[in-house]
């Protein structure tokens, strides 16, 4: 049992990692801010959604999962507003602004 | 070398690029941002560090409050910044001041290899009266029993310092609302944010207090994320500050040293001393100057944010 | 090297830096950041110090840490306090420099003048 | 399992560090409080990941703080002092 739960934590955080990779590069190489705000929803939504998701079984008791869920719910919440704001202000003034 | 010691070696590689573009960078937003980043790793060495009741509160001042006041002055100061970035110190100023700020640096790295050894502390002390005090969480404890005068003081200090920056207010407008009148977009994104945040950010802040009597929280970080929520509502112009010459707002202001002061007196003529808790009631006391403290923290944090009145209470 | 060796020199380091950025920047926001790193240098050290006294199954020594609470709040009410001055001194004077700091360079008419 | 735990945090934190270059880079301060933002969504991960190693619950609620309050700076960042909401249209001030 506690191998597969160790199994099951590793395979789904190494995937959130993996996306926290993939926002990064993307945040370094793509060629303007709107592909870059793109790159950077995939590590808040997905990323932290995986690592959260590796942790749930290792929460301690129900209060535990519940935290760990709302974490991730909050951030999805927080991030999906602010990349509105900032595209946004990014149409509106460039991208300097 | 262990994965712990790996793991904070490769912290302090990572926060310490952050320190140094918070002084180095050219421009002043890039200092800004770097700082705000710096803030934020730095609650991860608080809990390495096994303070996380310190975490807690750096968590929320440093990446909650210090962002918004920082980012809303360098906004407004931005040419000030550029004009003055003109008078740069001769370099044999800035170079006795390197020499100066290394040797300082140097000198406590040094200091701290020979601190005593055993290490003093006070853990144990605090341990054998914990139970006096009826709460489970040591640095709770201190805070607002064995030093309880010292969190007394800090209240009036940020008292202090809000009526500091009101009094910076230009005559005409005393006594007016602080910053400007947000406009809001009922279809816009930020007010959805606004409306939904709050609600969960109030039960987040009032559960650190209410954890805080047996484990990590407090009424500071508590009231500081219940200051943000109320900044995010201003913000996103759901709301607008109040006028300073409000007198409910000043009662409010008040209202928490006031129930410290009251139960500090009445430890005076119940107990042995000024803020002598009787032992049967030491925690229901404690809590009760905890929810008076989180107001009245929450609502001083969030017009120190606001800064000086702007316009008149009318507008 | 342990979790107490690092978070002191680190924060001996973000004293040397932030002493260093109050002395030589021009820029007044600049000076409250540097002061703010400075103080959380501070701040480290003495969380070092807390946490070295460590006893009675507590993490660290509860009463260092609650200073470093009250210091943290009280930090954060002058970083306040300090924005607003500057930001009104702007707007009194269209500058963030003392009236009679010209020429001299900023700091010394500035230090002069109070 | 707790070696596998640190590790992934220590990495998640390197990446999103990483990405700080864009805040000396920039071009726009766009980019630059994007990049804070990865930070401040790659802290809670690698937090959540250190609490989970070091067996302390207390990180759940640093994280559920940082979650509330990460977007703070961009918010600040868009409003950038002015009175206008950043979704008014243009002529609303």
């Amino acid at each position: 049992m506690s191998a597969a739960v160790d199994l099951f934590t590793i395979v789904a955080v190494s995937a959130g990692v993996f996306f926290f990779l993939a926002g990064t590069v993307g945040l370094l190489r793509f060629p303007d801010t709107l592909t870059r705000l793109h790159a950077l929803t995939k590590a808040d939504n997905l990323g932290l959604g995986l690592v959260v998701l590796g942790l749930l079984p290792r929460a301690a008791g129900p209060v535990g999962v519940l935290k760990l869920v709302c974490v991730w719910l909050l951030v999805l919440l927080g991030s999906a507003a602010v990349s509105q704001l900032i595209a946004r202000a990014v149409r509106n003034e460039g991208p300097g602004a | 070398m262990t994965t712990w010691e790996s793991f904070d070696i490769v912290l302090a590689v990572l926060v310490l690029p952050l320190a140094f573009w918070t002084i180095a960078a050219r421009e002043t937003f890039v200092a800004v941002v770097s700082y705000v980043a710096y803030g934020l790793l730095l609650a991860l060495v608080w809990v390495r560090l096994g303070a996380p009741d310190v975490a807690l509160a750096v968590a929320a001042i440093g990446s909650g409050l210090s962002g918004v006041l920082l980012l809303g002055t360098a906004a407004r100061l931005r040419d000030v910044e550029e004009q003055a970035a003109a008078a740069r110190p001769s370099l044999l100023l800035r170079v006795i001041a390197a020499v100066l700020s290394v040797t300082v640096a140097a000198g406590l790295a040094v200091a701290l290899q020979f601190l005593p050894d055993p290490a003093p502390t006070l853990a144990p002390v605090a341990a054998r009266n914990l139970a006096a005090t009826g709460v489970g969480n040591p640095v709770t404890a201190v805070l607002m029993a064995f030093r309880a005068m010292d969190t007394l003081l800090e209240k009036v200090v940020l008292m202090l310092a809000l009526v500091g920056v009101w009094s910076l207010a230009p005559d005409r407008v005393w006594g007016g609302r602080q910053g400007p009148r947000h406009q809001a977009d009922p279809q816009g994104m930020l007010v959805f944010l606004a409306r939904l945040l709050p609600p969960v950010g109030v039960v987040v802040g009032v559960y650190l207090l209410w954890v805080s009597a047996d484990e990590p929280g407090g009424a500071f970080q508590g009231s500081t994320i219940l200051a943000a929520m109320w900044l995010l509502a201003m913000l996103a112009g759901l709301t607008d500050t109040p006028p300073v010459s409000s007198r409910r707002l000043r009662l409010a202001l008040i209202a928490g040293p006031a129930v410290f002061l009251l139960v500090g007196l009445g430890g005076l003529w119940l107990g042995d001393s000024f803020l002598s808790y009787p032992a049967a009631w030491a925690k229901t006391l404690i809590v009760v100057i905890e929810i008076g403290m989180l107001l009245t923290v929450g609502l001083t944090l969030a017009l120190l944010v606001a800064g000086p009145p702007e316009r008149s209470a009318r507008q | 090297m342990n979790p107490l060796t690092v978070a002191g020199l680190w924060g001996a380091a973000a004293v040397g830096l932030g002493l260093y950025g109050m002395i030589v920047s021009p820029q007044p926001l600049r000076r409250i950041l540097a002061f703010d790193l400075l103080g959380s240098g501070v701040f480290l050290l003495l969380g070092v110090v807390a946490r070295r006294g460590a006893a009675a199954g507590f993490g660290g020594d509860p009463v260092g840490q609650a200073l470093i609470i009250t210091g943290v709040v009280v930090a954060f009410a002058a970083t306040a306090l300090t924005s607003a001055l500057w930001l009104r001194l702007f707007q009194e004077t269209g500058s963030a420099t003392l009236p009679d700091a010209e020429g001299t360079g900023a700091d010394a008419g500035a230090v002069d003048s109070r | 399992m707790t070696e596998f735990l640190l590790a992934a945090s220590g990495f998640v934190l390197a990446m999103v560090s990483l990405g700080l270059i864009r805040v000396l880079r920039g071009p726009g301060n766009a980019d630059r409080m994007m990049a804070a933002q990865l930070l401040g969504t790659g802290g809670i991960a690698g937090l959540l990941l250190l609490g989970t190693a070091a067996g302390a619950g207390a990180t759940a609620d640093v994280a559920l703080t940082l979650a509330l309050l990460a977007t703070f700076a961009a918010i600040a960042f868009v409003k950038k002092g002015s009175s206008r909401s950043p979704d008014a249209p243009q002529s609303g001030t």
